[in-house]
Order: structure tokens, then sequence, then C-alpha cells
């Protein structure tokens, strides 16, 4: 019924993060096309693992046990966590760089070359 | 299972330990050469000295070879190679990624239209 | 049963309410404004659409008598309760904010703050 | 030039992305190989985590019980993962004597 | 019994000497920095002994190990009532992984016995050195495992560390610089190895690597699979047109890490040989991979070289010749590749693999050698250009002895242990196709031509530089490696029997793999 | 009686839609942050329709989680236009 | 049924259109706020897609600290994308 | 600093946000939620404090050190609970089933959630979330020292 | 160690607000989740107590002003509330506005009384606070509708701005 629509959002999204990468010349928001792209693929992972009319995998007092995947979602925690993670630390190289260097700019940010 | 025996190449077999012989029986019989060369030469006096029409040899500093000037002549004569090395080697982060990208659209081509069984 | 009406009639507040925010949001003319109409109607709009699955909690409380409803219920007033006691500090610190990082209000009869600054 | 190959190797890439999320089945065309969203093709491992996850470890969240126990070795691995991310946080913004005030 | 318990948790305890290491170091180097080098030290060293345990083990049962996380019993991969299924993370460890363990605690070992003098001027050492052992621990995670999301956690665990300790030296932003671009490269390419993962598992409803090879259709979403591993992984490798972090995060980082980046580097290697034998082996028509491998490595090997040549940074240069010597591995199982399945396999495709594997160990040691010799120099002269150096043997005797024997060692000179690989990959190569074995060679012949340069402008010559030799826990780090070296250069049967040969055999056999995991308990 | 429920769901999901173009419209960054608020505080209330819609209790913890977190990062925003931080 | 399914297709075209303007706009703070709402808009279709855990994690992680995260960052080094 | 009505509205919701961490701490066998989760949600409550208040003050309340021994243990915590089903093998849940603590026996389907369950899933959920409170707020203070003492 | 003790009960009816309808034995709550919200009660209660009583201010405490909270949450506020939103909705259809920032004195001591009347001002009719002043607790007030003749003065009259919301803040809080 949705025509795969929410697989399409994750290429859509994973391909504005590239578009990012590839084309803005601030680190920061080279940092933020990553950070695009792993959302695209959280919900990639999300999405691989859902059932249609199911509930979520927790037994409560819901009646039915017609439930989705568990397991894409417990990799999406872990991918999430790990996406904070790279976040953080790619921030924090950014900070540094920028007090050394006094910009952002990828164009300038290359004394190491050849 | 030997240790000290030979491996099997796919057209020969290699033993280190009989080509450190043969080497060593090289060693020595290079010394021997070396040996029977001429004695009568004294080290430190002006005998070493290399003669340069009368001048004295410069100083140690200025005639070691920098690294920056070894293989001129290569690199001169591959220069069309070296500039185009250089241009690519930008350091632009955004050039990275578009390498990746680029070589796993490259990838991706060839499996497509070529790869799988 | 009865509950149902009731939970229609705050279901439609809360919409209506929620709805008129988003267009004040979208009309009014500067930030203070839009503030007024953001935190206030969508935060009344919240609660009462939170409103109706509490009672509806409660209801199925009486009806079937699984505890599971009360869970239900109380879980929800500490969301509306949230709501109430983080909205508008965040409206404050965001007006607070605007004002200090030079955004004026538009068509101001009176700006103390703005006096009292200089 | 470089801009163009860029741009060719991005759709490129968008494309076979793209591929992988389109299901030929709207349109008609015969599935089978490919991703169908809400109706995997094979669930065996998680109806076996479903099914035995709550008697096994005793959680009724079977997520928390793929989490801590049947890949807890992720989580552990996930765990070092943020452990990794604050030293190097930390050795990157670790004050050096000349960076003080 | 307890012999036999170490033995059989061996693989899990590898993986958590060090991770508890690695907890409680920012603790204990809160009281005393003293306490905290013999507490690195102690369990580094541990590493190495189970390495070793494991490398026996798996030699003497010819099979290999496999140990179930969290399962009752240990060893029990297939649940009785789960219908043939893997349900727990398994760690499989065969030949090639015990292997490539043992090359990575090694280097590792010697790597932290030689940044204690090197680093100690440092300011945030508990953090310097848990990374470090955190950053082995993916490398063991990565060759240990055989499940491919738990490898997908392993290769960040490895990423994000070497990425924090490239970037140890924050002096000057250069080694954040380099640490950014290492950090943000690793990261797309884990996000697409990610990518990759879900599709598979959307597919086949599988993790383990097993299972999804017995499951394996090759259909196109596996193909667009295959891409993203190969090329992820062959990034993270340093293949050449996606080589652009090596020279950067090599040539910044410190003397220590560079070493350990090389092991790292070799981790990534082995993963795209795992994925692309065992994972993907039985089911695809290899031979185009294969051929794309090589290429890659033909490319990686010449270009690699002749940037080299050119460079004037002595840890540049090292770096530009990692991504040469990792083009011989990948030219060797490359030729694998495209050879599997067909009777010229047998023939040499064997052997050429043999070569290539051999060559990981031997690149491992010596370029793990030849950094540490660079550390060292630029430990002592206080900078890493080489127009600036000269006559540095006239006082660091030991330091130049070592360096001559990883020059010569890397370029091929018997009767060091680079000889004895790149022979096997010459002649194997050589009845797969002449011309690269001649590109081979010739590339052979210009590494030597470029440390010859090193080793001249650095070492000969005139007396620049007053300084002294060393302190001696660089050199015992150094010697560690050039034992092994020498080790393997004179008895490369050793290496070539117990090691090498299994490990080739093993990669080559993915259905032993399959039936291993997939066919049943003990 | 579901159905009442994801009917006031989609109407608040329009909302959201509507709020999301002051985001994109919000000529000054106040505006914008403005505009998270609404939609922070309209998510709540998707949040915990739908937990009734979907039969499970348990999904409006993920609202309170919202509902206290929004807040922190409006206030990072918020006073970093103060020239605070 | 229609509604939900209606719900799901507004909310991944509010996901796309917030992930566009997260990669748009010149001052970095828009594009952070541009990126909290997609976090949160995220969050929302995980929690639509049944995934709770994932959904409390996507908005404790990515909707509040990854933004105060950013901000921080902003603080220490420059607000707008092309400096000059 | 923010103003007096965010300080004074932080220091109550401070409470707030900590105990319905622990909650989804406590509960992540239960109910959505686990270690990862609440610890994120009693970061933000650290960072909420951070915010509201002015750097100097801030120095003296929540140190760095503290929050990295935090992390430590929580991190050593978790390992050793995995350590101590080695018995059978790592990450063993020997707790389960056991009657013992967290060990009461559950079986398949409906209830409505016994906290004395899952043996050492809510221990490891516990060490995790210490761990995570620890690492994630001790990355904003890194940012916001560098920010501030660094020239 | 009264702060302590005032965060611990603090933490623990939230908890148990949280938990209600866990358990069979007290028909609300399980004896499990007792224990384990007394021991996480005593965690919170040792990491927050130097937060929540910040001011060493224990006027709280006193349950008649419970009392009143709860009256005055339930009634004038909540009416103030729907009017405000009746207003609010008012000017959204109309466009009728004449805003302003003015300042009023509301006379009030405490950080918690200036804290609750500038909660309720921001949910209730035409006014938003704006700012505070940290010495004298002046309010600074956004009013979408400023009354003719409030602009010249130098404070705004309180009863037009917040009605008698002060006077609540004052019983509850002070």
């Amino acid at each position: 019924m949705l025509f795969n629509l929410p697989f399409i959002t994750v290429v859509i999204v994973i391909g504005l993060g590239l578009y990012a990468m590839l084309y803005k010349r601030n680190l920061i928001k080279i940092v933020i096309g990553l950070s695009l792209v792993e959302s695209g693929v959280n919900l990639f992972l999300v999405s691989l693992g859902y059932r249609n009319g199911g509930i979520a995998p927790i037994y409560t007092s819901a009646p039915s046990t017609h439930m989705v995947l568990p397991t894409p979602q417990a990799l999406t925690l872990t991918s999430i966590v790990i996406g904070v993670a790279t976040t953080a630390m790619l921030l924090s190289f950014c900070v540094v760089i920028y007090r050394n260097y006094g910009t952002l700019d990828a164009r300038k940010v290359r004394r190491l070359r050849e | 299972m030997n240790p000290l025996g030979n491996f099997t190449t796919p057209s020969g077999f290699w033993n280190p330990i009989l080509w450190l012989l043969v080497f060593l029986i090289l060693l020595l019989l290079a010394y021997l050469i070396w040996k029977r060369g001429e004695e009568s030469y004294k080290r430190g006096t002006m005998q070493t000295d290399p003669f340069l029409s009368g001048y004295g040899p410069e100083s140690k500093e200025a005639i070691h070879v920098r690294a920056g000037n070894i293989y001129w002549g290569f690199t001169r004569a591959l220069k069309g190679y070296y500039s185009f090395l250089r241009k690519i080697h930008t350091g632009i982060i955004n050039d990275y990624v578009g390498w990746y990208i680029g070589i796993l659209a490259l990838m991706l081509l060839l499996y497509l239209l070529w790869g799988g069984s | 049963m009865w509950t149902d009406y009731l939970i229609w009639i705050f279901l439609i507040i809360g919409l209506i309410f929620n709805g008129l925010g988003t267009i004040g949001l979208l009309r009014f003319p500067d930030v203070y404004t839009r503030l007024h109409a953001a935190t206030k109607a969508t935060t009344f709009g919240s609660i009462f659409t939170s409103l109706a699955v509490v009672t509806y909690g409660f209801s199925q409380l009486y009806l079937t008598g699984n505890s599971a409803n009360l869970t239900l219920s109380l879980h929800t007033i500490v969301a509306i309760a949230a709501l109430i006691l983080t909205n508008p500090v965040g409206a404050h610190a965001i007006a607070r904010a605007a004002h200090r990082s030079g955004v004026m209000p538009e068509q101001a009869v009176v700006d103390k703050l703005a006096e009292v600054k200089k | 030039m470089r801009n163009a190959l860029l741009a060719i190797s991005l759709l490129i890439v968008f494309a076979s992305l793209l591929y992988v999320a389109i299901n030929p089945g709207d349109f008609g065309a015969a599935t089978g190989e490919h991703l169908v969203f809400g109706e995997p093709k094979y669930s065996d491992m998680d109806d076996y985590f479903i099914h035995n996850g709550q008697n096994q470890t005793g959680a009724n969240n079977i997520v928390t019980s793929i989490v801590f126990d049947y890949r807890g070795f992720d989580t552990l691995g996930e765990a070092s993962v943020l452990f990794t991310a604050v030293l190097g946080t930390g050795v990157a913004l670790r004050l050096l004597r000349r960076d003080r005030k | 019994m307890s012999w036999e318990y170490l033995v059989n948790h061996s693989p899990a305890l590898i993986i958590i000497v060090p991770l508890l290491a690695a907890f409680g170091t920012p603790l204990i180097g809160r009281f005393s920095r003293k306490a905290m080098y013999i507490w690195i030290i102690a369990s580094l060293t541990l590493t190495e002994i189970i390495a070793i345990i494991i490398l026996h083990t798996v030699y003497i049962s010819g099979k290999p190990m496999v140990y179930v996380m969290g399962a009752n019993p240990y060893n029990m991969a297939v649940p009785p009532d789960s219908g043939g299924i893997p349900i727990r993370i398994i760690f499989t460890v065969d030949a090639f992984s015990s292997f490539m363990a043992f090359v990575a605690s090694t280097v590792a070992l010697a790597g932290g016995i030689y940044s204690i003098s090197c680093e100690a001027q440092q300011s945030a050492q508990e953090k310097y050195y848990a990374l470090l052992l955190l950053m082995l621990v993916g490398m063991l995670g990565m060759v240990l495992t055989g499940d491919l999301f738990n490898f997908f956690v392993f290769l960040e665990i490895n990423s994000l560390a070497s990425a924090a300790l490239v970037s140890y030296r924050i002096d000057k932003g250069l080694a954040v610089e380099a640490a950014f671009k290492y950090a943000i490269i690793s990261s797309i390419g884990a996000l697409a190895f990610l990518f990759g993962i879900g599709i598979l598992y959307g597919e086949y409803d599988a993790l383990n690597m097993a299972m999804i090879a017995s499951r394996m259709k090759f259909t196109d979403l596996d193909k667009i699979v295959m891409a993203l591993f190969t090329v992820t992984l062959g990034m993270k490798a340093g293949a050449i047109p996606m080589h652009y972090w090596v020279p950067d995060g090599y040539g910044k980082a410190p003397g220590a890490i560079s070493a350990m980046l090389v092991t790292a580097s070799q981790a990534s290697l082995y993963g795209l040989f795992r994925v692309s034998f065992t994972v993907f082996g039985l089911a695809a028509n290899t031979a185009t991979l294969g051929w794309f491998i090589i290429m890659l490595g033909v490319l990686s090997m010449f270009v690699g070289v002749t940037m080299a040549l050119i460079q004037h940074d002595i840890k540049r240069l090292m770096a530009y010749h990692a991504i040469s010597q990792t083009g011989y591995m990948l030219l060797g199982v490359g030729v694998g590749l495209a050879t599997l399945g067909t009777a010229a396999f047998n023939q040499y495709g064997l052997a050429a693999m043999e070569g290539g594997i051999f060559h990981i160990i031997n690149h491992a040691m010596y370029k793990g050698l030849l950094f540490l010799t660079a550390g060292a120099v630029i430990y002592r002269v206080g900078t890493s250009d080489l127009n600036k150096m000269g006559g540095l043997a006239h006082t660091m005797k030991y330091t130049t002895i070592f360096f001559m024997i990883g020059a010569l060692s890397i370029a091929g000179i018997p009767p060091f242990n680079g000889f004895a690989s790149k022979l096997l990959i010459y002649e194997s190569v050589y009845q797969f196709n002449p011309v690269l074995s001649i590109l081979a060679m010739i590339v052979s012949i210009l590494t030597l031509a470029s440390f010859v340069k090193v080793f001249h402008s650095a070492f000969m010559g005139p007396k620049i530089h007053d300084v002294k030799e060393v302190p001696k826990s660089m050199l015992i780090g150094m010697a560690i490696l050039t034992f092994f070296i020498i080790l393997f250069g004179l008895f490369p049967n050793i290496a070539l029997n117990y090691l090498v040969a299994p490990a080739a055999k093993a990669l080559a056999n993915p259905l032993g793999y399959i039936a291993r995991v997939l066919g049943g308990g003990a | 009686m579901i159905e009442v429920w994801f009917l006031a769901a989609f109407i608040l999901i329009i909302w959201i839609i509507l709020s999301t173009v002051r985001a994109v419209a919000g000529p000054t960054l106040p505006d914008r942050v403005v505009a998270l608020d609404t939609i922070n505080t309209l998510m709540v209330a998707i949040m915990i329709v739908l937990s009734v819609a979907y039969k499970q209790i348990i999904f409006v913890d993920v609202a309170i989680v919202y509902a206290l977190l929004s807040f922190v990062a409006t206030l990072y925003i918020a006073k970093y236009l103060e020239g605070g931080i | 049924m229609i509604f939900a399914a209606l719900l799901q297709l507004l909310l991944l075209i509010a996901l796309m259109v917030s992930a566009y303007l997260a990669i748009k706009f010149k001052d970095l703070l828009n594009c952070v706020i541009a990126l909290g709402i997609f976090s949160f808009l995220l969050s929302l279709e995980f929690y639509i897609l049944q995934a709770p855990d994932v959904a409390i994690a996507e908005a404790g992680i990515g909707a509040g600290l990854t933004t105060a995260i950013f901000i921080l960052a902003i603080r220490s080094t420059s607000r707008w994308e092309v400096e000059e | 600093m923010m103003s007096k009505i965010v300080r004074t509205q932080a220091s109550f919701l401070y409470t707030l946000i900590l105990i319905f961490g622990f909650y989804i701490v406590a509960h992540g066998h239960l109910t959505p939620g686990g270690g990862f989760q609440g610890g994120a949600v009693i970061a933000t409550g650290i960072a909420l404090i951070v915010v509201a208040y002015k750097f100097e003050n801030i120095k003296g309340w929540v140190k760095k050190s503290m929050l990295t021994t935090a992390e430590s243990i929580g991190l050593l915590a978790f390992i050793i609970t995995g350590i101590s089903g080695i018995g059978v093998s790592f990450f063993y849940n020997w707790l389960a089933n056991s009657g013992l603590l967290f060990g009461r026996v559950v079986h398949y389907g409906i209830n409505p959630g016994y906290i004395n369950t899952a043996g050492t899933l809510p221990i490891m959920n516990l060490a995790v979330g210490i761990e995570v409170l620890g690492g994630l707020g001790v990355i904003i203070m890194y940012f916001l020292h560098y920010a501030k003492e660094v020239k | 160690m009264l702060p302590f003790i005032i965060a611990t009960l603090d933490a623990f009816v939230i908890y148990l607000v949280l938990t209600a309808g866990s358990g069979e034995f007290l028909y609300f709550w399980s004896p499990g989740e007792f224990v384990m919200g007394i021991f996480l009660s005593v965690i919170v209660g040792a990491i927050s107590r130097n937060y929540l009583c910040r001011s060493r201010n224990y006027r709280m405490l006193n349950p008649l002003r419970w009392l009143k909270f709860i009256v005055y949450g339930f009634g004038p506020f909540f009416l103030a509330m729907a009017k405000a939103n009746l207003d609010v909705a008012y000017r959204v259809i109309t466009g009728k506005i004449r805003p302003g920032i003015v300042k009023i004195d509301p006379k009030l001591k405490t950080d918690f009384g200036i804290t609750f009347l500038a909660n309720s001002i921001t949910l209730t009719p035409g006014t938003l606070s704006v700012d505070v002043d940290e010495e004298n607790n002046y309010l600074y007030v956004h009013w979408i509708n400023v009354k003719k003749g409030q602009e010249k003065k130098e404070f705004a009259d309180c009863k037009y701005v917040c009605g008698n919301f002060p006077e609540w803040a004052r019983r509850v809080a002070e």
C-alpha cells in the first residue's frame, strides 16, 4: 500500500547526506551530512523489520502476538549510539581545527597533501 | 615439517639457510679478495683524501645529498605523471569522499553489468 | 458509553486549539506574538487531546478492570505535567533570547525592556 | 569535469540504492528477490526470539533480551564505542599548558 | 581441567582481557603512572599468550574453533529447538583468524612497550593507553568474529580508536586534521557497510556469515552488497584511489600507532578476504571480483611506490610504501580469487594466496618495525623532514641496524622475510599473467630505491644532529618485531606450514567453515 | 473507535507540516526555534494519541521523554542566542 | 486504516523536507534546528514502525544531546557556513 | 547564565528527569527503554543543569572526574556481569529463571510485567545506564570547558 | 540531610506514580517495585539534593500550600488558560493586536514565587514573560493587547496584566 515509501525516503535522505558531504565546504556541514546518512541507515534498518499490522515486540497487556521483527531494532540501537559517539568526536576535531587554523573551510583545511 | 627445510613454490623451491651459507661463503671470498688489495695505504693521511685539482674538500654538511635532491632525474623524466598525481592529491575532504563514492559507483556498475554468476 | 462523547469533545477541542496555534504561528507578524500562539494554544490543545486519552484510560479501567489502563492514564498525566512544566519556560527562554539577540517586537507601542537596556 | 564526474557517480550510487528500495511488485512486475516493506521474506530467527525470548531470559521486552542477552556482545562493543568516543573527545579537547587563559 | 577450560574459552578471553584492561586504565592512571604501565604491559602480554594458545589450538585440531556468546554449553552454535539457525553471536576462529590475531597482538605488544618512553612527555597518557587497548580489541574482534554486525561494531571501535589516537599530538592541529579526515572517511565507509548488512538481513534474515553464505542466492541486491562491502573494506585497507587518508593518518600518528594502524589495515584486508571468500565465494562468480581486486592491487603497488619516491617526510614515505605493499597482498589474493573454482587454483592460485597471506604477517612486522624506527628518529631529531636529517648512524647504532633490517626486508632482499612471500607471489602470478609479475618486481626495485634514499639521507652522511640513542623500552619494542622478522626470514617453513597454508586452505574452503558453524554442536 | 485516534493523529500531523512551513520561512532564527517548540508539543500529543490507537500503553513513555527532553535543545539554542554558553 | 497510511505518508514527506532543510541553510544554527526537527520526525516514524525502544533512544540522543553538542561546537567555531 | 525562572525550573525538572531516567533504566526489560535510553535521558538532565547555570558554578558542581569515574565503573560492572557467566560461557544469563534475585520464572505469553525477572539483564541495564550517563555527560562537559577555558 | 530526604521523597513519589498498577500484592504496587523505587530514589536524592533545594527554603513542605496549589491549578488557572486560548483564537482569526513589552512589579520575593508567576503569566491571556530583573524581581511582560494608557506608566497595573495571580503566587509560594 505504501509502495516501499519508507525505503525510498531512506534513499533520498542518504542521497541528501551524501550530497552535503560531497559539495558542502564547511566541515560542520559535512558532519551534518554524515549524521543524515546515519539516520537514513537507521530508518532503513527499522523499516526492514516492520511487519504489516504487527505490534511492538514487548509482551504487555496488548492482545496480539503478531509482532514486528525485534532484531533490527536492537541493531539500530547500537547504530544510534555509535552515531552519537562518532558525531561527538568529529565535532571535537572540528573545534580543535578551527582553533588552530582559524577556519572551517575544507579548501583551506588542507595542510596535508601530496 | 622440518623448520630448516625448503619450501616449494610453483616453480621451484627456496631455502634461506642454504642461501645464507652461500652468502657467507661469498662474503668470505670477498673479504679475502679485499685483503689482497694494496696494503701500503695508511688511513688518516693525505693518501686517502680526494684530489680535487688542488682545492681542499668542501665541508661535510655541504656535500651531503639532501633527500629532496635524490632521484631528481627520475622525477624529472616522469614529470607529466607526477604532475597528474600531485593534482589529484588535493587534500580536500570532499574529494576524499568523492573518490570513495566514485569507486563505489564504478564497482556497482561493474558488478551490475558484468558481475554475477 | 457517555465517556465516548467526552472523548470526542476533548479531542475536537484539542485539535481545534492545536490548529489555531499553528495558524497563529503562521499568521502573526513577529516572534513574540508567534510565541503567544504557539505556546498557549498548542499546550492547551495538547492537554485536551491528552485528557481524551486519560478519559479513555479511566473508562476502560472501569469497564475491564485491567490495571494497565491505570498506568496509561497516570503516564499521560505525567506527560501533561511535563508539558506544563517545560513549555512556558521554553517560551520564556526563547523570548528572552530573541530580545537579547536584537529581534525587536514589531508594531510595539511600548518596549520597557529595550529602554532598560539603554 | 570534477563536478560532473562526482555528480555522475552520486547519481549511480543513488540509482543503485533506489533499486534496492523500489519493489517492482508495486508496479505489476514479478517480485521475489526484492525487499518489500511490511512483508519480510524469512523471519525464522526473529520468530525464535519472539517465541523463546520470554522463556529463556525472562524479559518481556524482546528487544532488551536481544540487546543484552542474545546479542549482548554487540552491546559490549557499543559501550566500548561510546567509551572510545569519550576518550577521543577528551584527547582532542584536552588543555595543553599554553592553552589556558 | 583448568588448562582445557582456558583453551575452550580463549576466544572470549582474548577480547575480555584487553577490554577489561582498557576500562580499568583511566581509573588506575589516576593513582599512579607506574602501576598503569605495569597493568598495560601485563594485559598486552596476557593477550599475546592467549593469542598463541588459540593459534596452537587451531593448528592442532585442524578445524575452526567455535565459541558462542552466552550459549549453554559454550560451543552450541545452533540451538536444538531453533530449526538449524544460529541465534547468538558466534566467534568462528579458523586458521586465518588466529593468525591475524597473533599478528595484531604482537604488534600491539611491541607498540605498547615502545610507547612507554616515546610518549612519556605527553599529557593524558591514561587515555592514550586505553585507546591503544581498545584499538587492539577492535582488531581482534574484527578478525575473530563470525557475525557481520559484530564485525561492523568492531570496525567502528577500531576506526574511532584509531582516529582518536591519530589526533593524539594536537599541538599544531595537523594531527587533528588527519584524524578528522580519517574519521569522516571511515565513518561513511562503515555506514555503507551497515547498509549492506541491512540488505542482507532483509533478504535472508540472518547476520551470521555462515548462515548468510548458506542461504546466498546472489541476486542483484547481493551484487550491490558485494560492491558496498568490497569498496568499504578496500578503502579501509588503503587501496589506491581511496588511499588519501593513509598518508595523512600514518604520517601524523605517534610512532607506535602508525605501526598499529598498519595492522588495522591488515584486519580490514582480512575482512575483505573473509567476505569475498566465505560469504560470497560459494554463490558468486568470483572472477570479476578477483580481477577488480587485482586491478586495485596493481594500481596500489605502482602509484604507492612512485608517490613514495618523491616524499621528503619520513613517515609519509613509509605510509605510501604501506599502500604499495598492500597492493601485493591484494594481488596475491586477487589471483587466488580469480582462479577460485578452476583447475588453475590448485596449480598456482593457492600458492598466490599463500603468498598474499604470508605477506600480511611479514608486512605487519617489517612495516611496524620501520614505523617504530621512524618514530625513534623523530623522537630524537624532533622533525620528520628528511631534508633536515643526516648522519644519525653515528650515534643511534641500534636504531640504524633495526632500520636496515626493516628496509632490506621490505625491499625483498634475502634472507629476510619479505623475500619469501614476494617470491611466492612473483612465481605464482607469473603463471597467471606475466605482466603483473614483472610489474611487481619493478615495484620491488623502486621500493629498494626509495629506502636507499631514506637510509642515505637520514642515517648516512656527516653528523648533523648531536643526539643520543633512544631509551631502552623503545629498543625493546623494536627488538620484538625484529625477532619475528628474522625468525620468519630464516625459517619461513614455520610460518608457511604452521600459519599460512592452513589459513589459505581455510579461506579457500567456505563449505568447511559453514559446516563447522551450522553442522551442529560439538 | 480506533479510527478516531488515527484521524486525530492525522490532523495533528497536518498541523506539524504547517508548522514546518514556519521553520522554512521564518525570517529570524527565533522564529524557527518557535516552530521547533511547536512541533515538539504537537509531537507529544500525537504520541499520546497513537499509543491508544495501537493499544500499547507503554508507548506513552516515549511521549514523556519527548516532553522532558525537547525542552533542553530549545534552551541550548536560546542560550546561544543570548551569548551565554 | 487509511488514516494510518496517510499519516505515515505525510510524515515521510515532512522527513524528506526537513532533511533537505538541514543541508540548505547557510546559517549553521538553522541547520541544527532543522536537524532537530528531522530527529523528532524520525523518532515519530520509529514510533509508528512499532519500535519504541529506538524511538526513545532517538528522542533522547538524537534530539536532545546531539543538538546540544552541535550548538556547543558551533559556539566554539563559527556560526556561518561561508566565513567572511 | 539563563534567567532566574529557567534556573528554578531546571532545578525542579532535574529531579524529575533523573528519576524518570532511572525508571526507564530499571524497567528496561519490561517497557521500552533500557540502559542506553535511560542513560541518555539522565545525561540530558545533566545537560539541562549545565545550560541553566553559570559556567563558574558548574565547574564546581558537575565534576568531570566524577563522571568519568561513573563511566569506568559502569563499564567494569557491565563486563564483570558478563564475565560472571563464564562458567558456562561469556554473557551467559545464569540468573534468569533461577529463583534468585531477578530470577522469577516467566512463561511465554502476556503478563503485566514483574520487575523481579530477567536475570542479569536489569543489572546490565543499570551498569550501562551509569556508563552512558557518565559518558554523554562528560562529552558535554569537555565541550563546555574547551569553549570557556581556551582563549 | 533535610535536602537529601526531601529529594528522595520527591523522587520516590514520582516513581510510585510512574509504576502504579504494576502489582498484585498491594494492588497498586508490587513489593519489588517498592524496593527498586527506594534504591533508585536514594541514588537520585544523593545526586540532586543540591539542586532541588538550592534556596534552602522549606516553605513548600506545608501540605496546606499543596492544597492551595491544586485548587489554584484546577480553578483560576485553568479558567484563565481557557480564556487565554479563546483570546488567542480571537486574535488569530481577526488579527487585532496591539503588542508591547511592559514592566510589572509583582512584589514577590522568592525564586519559586517568581517562577510560579512567570509560568502562569506565560500560559494565560495575552501575556508572555520575556525577562526578569534578577535583583528586584520585576517582570517584563510581552502583552499582546496593551490597554490604552498603560504604556505610559513605569509599572503597568498587575490587575490588567495578570489578574490576581500575584496573590495566588504569594499564597502558594511565600
